[in-house]
């Protein structure tokens, strides 16, 4: 299975990736979000994948039946998921207060902190 | 000495603020610091001559090996001497040229800065610590340049000076460090006895090379001349403290002083005397062609200092002898000459020899200065400027290598002095008394008294040189020497022929100041400095350094967050994926897939709704196609046991897409902006990154047998931890910590989006309105950053 | 005593979340603010004493023993980094009270303020490669939040990048980990460092590829070339106190997780890392300075500036001697003063010349004639004049070079030194030598009330680098301390180990 | 998004939520759940709401603002850790009770930790969700 997750991966990162590098505002904020599945999954496969079996610890025993998947990779994608949610939210309403303050979703028109020295003018190049 | 160098920058520092409290008397009381530094080297004097050195040595900075040390020899001592003595007199003149201005509380500053600078370089004992006063006298002489702040030319002269020497410096400083690695020590005094080994280093070519360009570039050498005469921007008492008696003879200082370890050899002699002699020469030839006093003053300065360092390439007793006699004659004659420039400009409002004559009346005492001076700079009897030029010709005519030519460079480069003498000295003061911007009266007391001062001395050791060959020339050349020399300096050596072409000088001399004019006109039409010279190299240069400055910002920060994002995609594909093929081991990485088919199923869906997310064109079908990646990848999870992942996963899920549903209706639908060249290249970069990662879980997956930390947990959740869900146990307690911050972000996050919402801009203007976009209007007018936060609204 | 590990992480916590309940209290907000910065920098100058009296200090989390658990541990490295987070703390704390408006602090400025100080302490303190990352997410979102804090148009669109690229850098550092923790069954880095080093369990190639992605990770926080591009977007945008505090800290802590790792972890194939390092180290100097040579205006000259100083830091890391590591050390103390207080000095100039760009002042020179000296001193220092702090940093980073003979890249930092005198030589030519291009252009007086908060910390940072200069030698010794720590990192694993383990 | 059945169901939904996600704090130290789960849950209960209704109807349901709801939440998390520390030991040591509890299991720090968690999750995503409906 560790090869078909390998591949999804590679997707999610890929697509992630893409979508970063589109000039929409909203594709971005979902590239970011393809990013953070595929850093999880990531952590996920990495570290064994084992059907069924979770580290649970069996009423009235006092370890788990072995085998068992590594609860530490789960503990960390669970942070992570959760620090990923909260810095997406922010980062979805940061996206939207930008486009009302920029007038455009256009990223290639986001440029006012560094236009260049010589195209003061070049904002409406690429209308 | 330590106290002497140190008092300096003490006393500096509460100039201004005497300045302020006693306008009239700051300058008498801070002229007693120079005074009293003078009365004690010049106490010195005896003991050094009979060969005792002085070493001092407070404990610094002992992990990098550098201490507070100070050594004074006769080498030293003479330069001391200068420093303080000139210091003294300039200090009091300035105290009248600049009384009406308004900062000279902070000229008197940063003069005593350098002064206490200048006294550290030349006395101090450790590479590192000469090199920290090195610098500090290039700041101080970027201040004093800069002092007439107000004028673009001050400030462009000030910073070439700075570029210049302290671009010099840096590459030095290099030379000086490789200098103490090689030399196994970083005492100046004890580096002499490692010479051998430093030559025969295969680092000396660099070391030398090095240290040349630093001391080159401070001794305004050629082709870094260039900046002295820029540098008459200054204050003149600065031109003629920093820029003739002192500061740029710290070059030449330096070259004496590690001549014992450094001289000798075949690259010094080439390159010392050969840079020496193009300056002298060059200068003098610049320095009658002139109609500035300073500049003319400045070309000579330039002249003399070849002189210097071409001396100290010859090497040896007569012409180091020379070298340090040239250097006193030259300090004192040059001093008084400036000042008088200055006392000059003060009175009559111009510094245009063109526009200056017949004033010995109106100026008599500054007149009889500039006369007793200039006849010592055109190396007249019996002045020292004579007795100066007649063991430097001595020096040139007994040279070992190339006599005649050095000779004949020494002569062409004295007649053009004495021509230069002759504007500065008699042009001013003799003939057609000149109408000038205002009416001359002699300068006052304080502006003449030091300058009569030196030109009296440059007519007492003329007649009486054996008091400065016994007391400084002679220690100076043994210190440089590093061994006994028979030093004796005398006025009259009897008729030879040396005598002759001082003579001669004297004679070609006059006759070109007669015919200057036409002479003149000749040499203008023939000039090529001003279109080959260093100088617009230097132009050049800046420009240049502009122009790729900002074509390389405009290239990298353009702005445009794809472009970086593509960039750093890219870098990171190169350096891991180069790293993982050129030293990872890859077997293994290729295997079979194997699962079961449900397991297909959902692979299958997530790969779909990831294509999906890339292609839709509406934003309500991306957001879906998302929600269907992350609850799909939410079933992997519950696949594989991880519960608790798979309903956080879910719960997370459901309120992203509710949070994207909620805000991406805001934004505008979707739109294709980019090119399909553009999409195709994306793609590509995007898809080596994510072929990139796919390898890496290949690499790594192959081979899953390791010992974990994981057992621990396993072992001890339930017995130590009281718990049966390992993956919560984690998180409260075994690693609690990371959800404490965990939480902090949420906490964070939840502040971030509450601010954005609610905290907007003052003038914030509907949306609608900007998206009107006057984007010109507004580009030029941006509302800062902190229009709200400032002094108006601020608290 | 071990709880003063942990105070550097509580103070700041405990004074967030004060500040966060008395929301509409901002008088209480501001008094609270000085308090827990002031506390903080006691608490980290007293971890400093007590790890350079008792060697490395270690604590276990929750009692659950190293490799475990969570490992908290100050080097003497770490202890530096916190005493400058304790510092910048308090000034920018002080600073914030003359220069934030009421509209932020009354939208939590000063909860945000401290947490991003615990986010950085913790950062600096932390043993556990996980917990890392959970402290530079604690930083992001806070900064995140400072930089947007405001929501002016510029602050958006310069958050924006700086969001982004900062999330991708996060991505790749958490798919790291993962990866990190599968080949070695821990995330210790103690232990890392251990399994690493005996090469049995690890592949030292697979090691390898896992330092380079740990090098873009951690190198687009910290700056490099060519990653750097998030901070020019970004830096010029937020308020000048906020600025100050992110060029005092953030970069820098990117930096510290390169110097740890690339001396604690990494270590195994330095012939090929560091001079990768050293190689990046002459890019950055030299793309960041010329960045800076372009600039007119203060702010965007000094962030670029930034960047030029990361590269001297990586180049002492890249030549990984105990010189260069301690010149390193003492350089990032340096720059930290340095830069913070021309930060600061460029917003009291925006104060009373009227703008932070160069060809709109001037004259500041005859009309505040200790704002000059003030900003003469820093500026000085960072272009490395003797005998100020950067200086003497140079010159151990000069050194160290040439006694490795890497020549080029000490050509390179000597060069980019002379740059770096030139911008801001420009600096000061135009702001204060100038007059001001509007002859009757009045110079806005300081109000009492603010005067004080915003010159206290500019002198006391201007006079802590002439301090660092002057009496190099304790400071410098201390560094040299610290660079002996990381250069054999055997106590480190010895103090969060134990001896058995 | 008027809907009446949603409005139905959400009455009947919200107390019955809320004691889920209670139920997941308190056994999510024996079986799947936790702090997180039981946080996400409960604020999803009152998102639904707040869709189904209103914002000003949603916020009146809390007895405290949910920004209070993160300062308590993260003070609890704190204090929960500094309890050790007042004994002795490292920050954040485990301190149990041993008598067993229904449902709960056995009282001790973690849970109280976790329920500083619960309270932070809640707080923050409702702060962020009435935040952005009000923006509506």
């Amino acid at each position: 299975m560790e090869v078909v997750l390998a591949v999804i991966i590679g997707a999610l990162y890929a697509a992630g990736l893409y979508m970063m590098m589109r000039r929409s505002l909203a594709k971005v904020v979902i590239g970011l979000s393809l990013l953070s599945y595929a850093a999880n999954l990531l952590i996920f496969t990495v570290n064994g994948v084992m059907r069924g079996r979770p580290p649970l610890v069996p009423e009235g025993a006092v370890r788990p039946v072995e085998p068992f998947a590594d609860p530490l990779p789960q503990a960390l994608i669970l942070t992570a998921i959760v620090i990923g949610f909260g810095v997406q939210a922010f980062a979805l309403v940061l996206f939207k207060r930008a486009y009302q303050a920029a007038g455009t979703d256009d990223l290639d028109q986001i440029r006012s902190t560094e236009l260049p020295k010589k195209s003061r003018k070049a904002g409406q190049a690429q209308g | 000495m330590t106290i002497a160098v140190l008092s300096g920058f003490g006393v500096a520092l509460t100039a201004p603020w005497l300045q302020g409290r006693l306008p009239r008397r700051a300058g008498w009381l801070l002229i007693l610091l120079p005074l009293a530094l003078t009365a004690w080297f010049a106490a010195q004097l005896p003991r050094v001559a009979e060969g005792t050195t002085l070493a001092e040595s407070v404990s610094w900075i002992p992990s990098l090996g550098i201490d507070l040390a100070f050594y004074l020899d006769g080498l030293s001592l003479t330069f001391a001497l200068l420093i303080s003595g000139i210091g003294a007199v300039v200090l009091l003149y300035a105290s009248a040229y600049l009384a009406d201005d308004p900062l000279l509380g902070r000229f008197y500053l940063y003069l005593l800065v350098f002064m206490a600078s200048m006294l550290g370089t030349v006395l101090a004992d450790n590479l590192i610590t000469l090199f920290v006063f090195w610098e500090l006298t290039s700041i101080s002489s970027y201040l004093l340049i800069g002092f007439k702040h107000s004028y673009g030319t001050s400030r462009a002269a000030a910073l070439q000076a700075l570029l210049v020497t302290g671009g010099g410096g840096l590459a030095m400083l290099a030379g000086l460090v490789l200098l103490g690695q090689v030399a196994g020590t970083s005492n100046l005094s004890s580096l002499a006895a490692s010479g051998e080994r430093v030559r025969a280093s295969d680092l000396y070519p660099a070391i030398l090379g090095l240290v040349l360009v630093g001391a080159f570039a401070k001794s305004a050498q050629f082709p870094f001349h260039f900046w002295l005469p820029n540098a008459m921007e200054a204050p003149t008492p600065v031109s003629a403290y920093l820029h003739s008696a002192t500061m740029v003879k710290a070059g030449v200082y330096l070259l004496a002083r590690l001549s014992p370890a450094l001289g000798g050899t075949v690259e010094w002699q080439g390159l010392v005397i050969g840079v020496g002699a193009a300056t002298m020469v060059l200068g003098a030839y610049l320095a009658w062609q002139q109609v500035d006093l300073k500049r003319i003053l400045a070309y000579s300065t330039i002249s003399a200092l070849g002189i210097l360092v071409l001396l100290l390439g010859v090497g040896g007793a007569l012409a180091t002898k020379a070298a340090l006699t040239v250097l006193v004659a030259h300090s004192l004659y040059k001093g008084a000459l400036f000042l008088v420039a200055g006392a000059l400009d003060h009175e009559t409002g111009t510094r245009d020899v063109t526009q200056l004559g017949g004033l010995r009346r109106a100026m008599p005492i500054t007149g009889a200065v500039a006369l007793l001076a200039g006849a010592s700079m055109a190396g007249l009897p019996p002045l020292f400027g004579f007795v100066a030029k007649e063991v430097f010709y001595k020096a040139t005519y007994e040279a070992p290598d190339l006599p005649a030519l050095l000779t004949a460079l020494a002569v062409l480069s004295s007649v053009l002095t004495v021509v230069a003498a002759g504007l500065v000295a008699l042009k001013p003061f003799f003939g057609v008394r000149a109408h000038t911007p205002r009416h001359p009266h002699e300068a006052p007391l304080r502006m003449w008294l030091g300058p009569l001062f030196l030109a009296g001395l440059s007519v007492l050791l003329g007649v009486w040189p054996a008091l400065v060959a016994e007391y400084s020339v002679k220690p100076a050349t043994e210190a440089v020497l590093a061994g006994p020399a028979k030093v004796e300096l005398v006025l009259w050596p009897g008729v030879n022929p040396v005598l002759a072409l001082s003579l001669l000088t004297l004679a070609l001399g006059a006759g070109v100041y007669v015919f200057r004019h036409a002479l003149l006109a000749w040499a203008r039409r023939l000039d090529v400095g001003k279109r080959l010279g260093p100088e617009r190299g230097y132009g050049r240069a800046l420009d240049g350094l502009l122009r790729l400055a900002d074509w390389q910002t405009d290239l990298l920060q353009n702005g445009y967050l794809r472009f970086y994002l593509i960039t750093i995609v890219a870098v990171t594909v190169v350096l891991v994926g180069y790293t993982a093929l050129a030293e990872a081991d890859l077997s293994g990485a290729l295997r079979a897939p194997e699962m079961r088919v449900y397991e297909g199923a959902i692979a299958v869906v997530i790969l779909a709704a990831t294509y999906a997310v890339t292609r839709a064109h509406s934003r309500l079908a991306a957001v879906a196609a998302l929600g269907t990646v992350g609850y799909s990848v939410a079933l992997l999870y519950i696949l594989f046991g991880a519960p608790d992942l798979a309903m956080t996963q879910f719960a997370v899920e459901t309120l992203t897409v509710f949070l994207f549903v909620l805000v991406i209706y805001r934004l505008p639908r979707f739109a294709t902006l980019t090119s399909r060249m553009e999409r195709w290249r994306d793609a590509v970069i995007a898809l080596s990154a994510g072929a990139l990662m796919t390898l890496l879980v290949l690499i790594v997956t192959a081979d899953p047998s390791r010992a974990h930390v994981a057992s621990f947990f396993a072992e001890n959740s339930v017995t130590l931890a009281k718990g049966r869900n390992i993956v919560n146990v984690i998180l409260v307690d075994f690693r609690g910590l990371d959800t404490l911050g965990e939480i902090t972000v949420l906490a964070v996050a939840a502040a971030g989006v509450f601010a954005l919402l609610k905290l907007r801009p003052a003038q914030a203007r509907a949306p609608e309105a900007r998206a009107e976009r006057a984007r010109t209007a507004e580009l030029q007018a941006v509302p800062t950053a902190e229009a709200g936060a400032d002094p108006g609204s601020g608290d | 005593m071990t709880l003063l590990l942990l105070l550097p992480l509580l103070i700041p916590f405990l004074t967030a979340v004060t500040a966060l309940l008395a929301w509409h209290n901002r008088l209480l907000q501001r008094r609270i603010n000085v308090v827990g910065a002031a506390l903080h920098l006691a608490a980290a100058l007293g971890l400093l004493v007590w790890v350079s009296r008792e060697g490395i200090q270690a604590v276990q989390i929750g009692n659950w023993p190293a490799p475990f658990g969570i490992t908290l541990v100050a080097d003497l490295f770490s202890a530096i980094m916190v005493v400058m987070t304790g510092l910048m703390g308090l000034t920018v704390a002080i600073y914030s009270l003359g220069s934030i408006d009421a509209r932020r602090e009354s939208f939590g400025y000063y909860a945000l303020l401290h947490t991003l100080l615990m986010g950085v302490s913790g950062a600096f303190l932390t043993g556990d490669i996980f917990n890392l990352y959970v402290w530079f997410e604690v930083m992001l979102i806070t900064s995140f939040v400072l930089m947007a804090l405001g929501g002016s148009q510029e602050q958006l669109e310069g958050a924006l990048k700086y969001v982004t690229i900062n999330l991708l850098s996060s991505a790749l550092f958490l798919a790291s980990v993962g990866i990190l923790y599968s080949v070695t069954g821990t995330l210790n880095m103690a232990d890392l460092a251990r399994q690493i080093q005996a090469g049995d369990t690890v592949a030292p190639g697979l090691a390898t590829v896992l330092g380079m992605m740990f090098l873009v990770a951690f190198g687009i926080k910290a700056g490099l070339f060519p990653l750097f591009f998030w901070l020019p977007a970004s830096y010029h945008t937020p308020p000048i106190a906020i600025t100050a505090l992110f060029s005092g800290l953030l970069t820098k802590v990117g930096v510290y997780a390169l110097v740890r790792i690339f001396t604690l972890i990494f270590v195994h194939d330095i012939a090929y890392t560091h001079t990768l390092l050293l190689i990046i180290a002459g890019l950055t100097m030299v793309t960041g300075v010329l960045g800076a040579v372009a600039q007119m205006e203060v702010r965007r000259l000094l962030s670029f500036h930034i960047i030029s100083q990361i590269g001297y830091l990586l180049m002492g890391l890249g030549l990984y001697t105990a010189l260069s590591l301690a010149g390193m050390i003492f350089f990032m103390a340096h720059v930290i003063i340095a830069k913070s207080a021309l930060f600061l000095v460029s917003g009291v100039i925006r104060r009373q010349a009227g703008s932070y760009h160069l060809k709109e002042v001037g004259g500041l020179y005859r009309a505040n004639p200790a704002l000059a000296a003030l900003f003469f001193v820093p500026a000085m220092a960072l272009a490395g004049l003797p005998p100020l702090s950067g200086f003497w940093a140079k010159l151990a980073l000069v050194r160290a070079g040439l006694e490795t003979e890497d020549y080029a890249i000490v050509a390179v930092s000597l060069a980019v030194s002379l740059l770096t005198l030139f911008s801001m030589t420009k600096i000061w030519a135009e702001a204060f030598w100038k007059d001001h291009p509007q002859p009757e252009h009045p110079f806005a007086r300081l109000a009492p009330q603010t005067r004080r908060p915003l010159l206290l910390p500019v002198v006391s940072l201007a006079a802590l680098t002439v301090i660092l200069g002057v009496a190099a030698e304790p400071f410098f010794a201390l560094a040299t301390d610290a660079a002996a720590q990381l250069l054999d990192p055997s106590a480190y694993i010895q103090a969060v180990l134990g001896g058995g383990a | 998004m008027d809907s009446l059945v949603l409005r139905t169901a959400i009455r009947y939904l919200l107390p019955l939520l809320l004691l889920f996600s209670v139920f997941a704090l308190l056994r999510g130290h024996n079986e799947p759940g936790g702090g997180f789960v039981g946080g996400l849950v409960a604020s999803s209960a009152f998102a639904l709401y707040t869709l189904a209704f209103d914002v000003q109807r949603a916020r009146q349901l809390l007895p405290v603002t949910p920004r209070r709801l993160i300062g308590l939440g993260l003070l609890v998390a704190v204090f929960s850790g500094l309890i050790s520390v007042l004994a002795g030991d490292p920050f954040m040591t485990a301190r149990w009770d041993n008598r067993p509890l229904p449902v709960v299991g056995k009282l001790g720090t973690p849970l109280l930790f976790d329920v500083g968690v619960y309270l932070t999750v809640v707080g923050v995503v409702l702060t962020i969700i009435f935040a952005l409906a009000e923006e509506e």
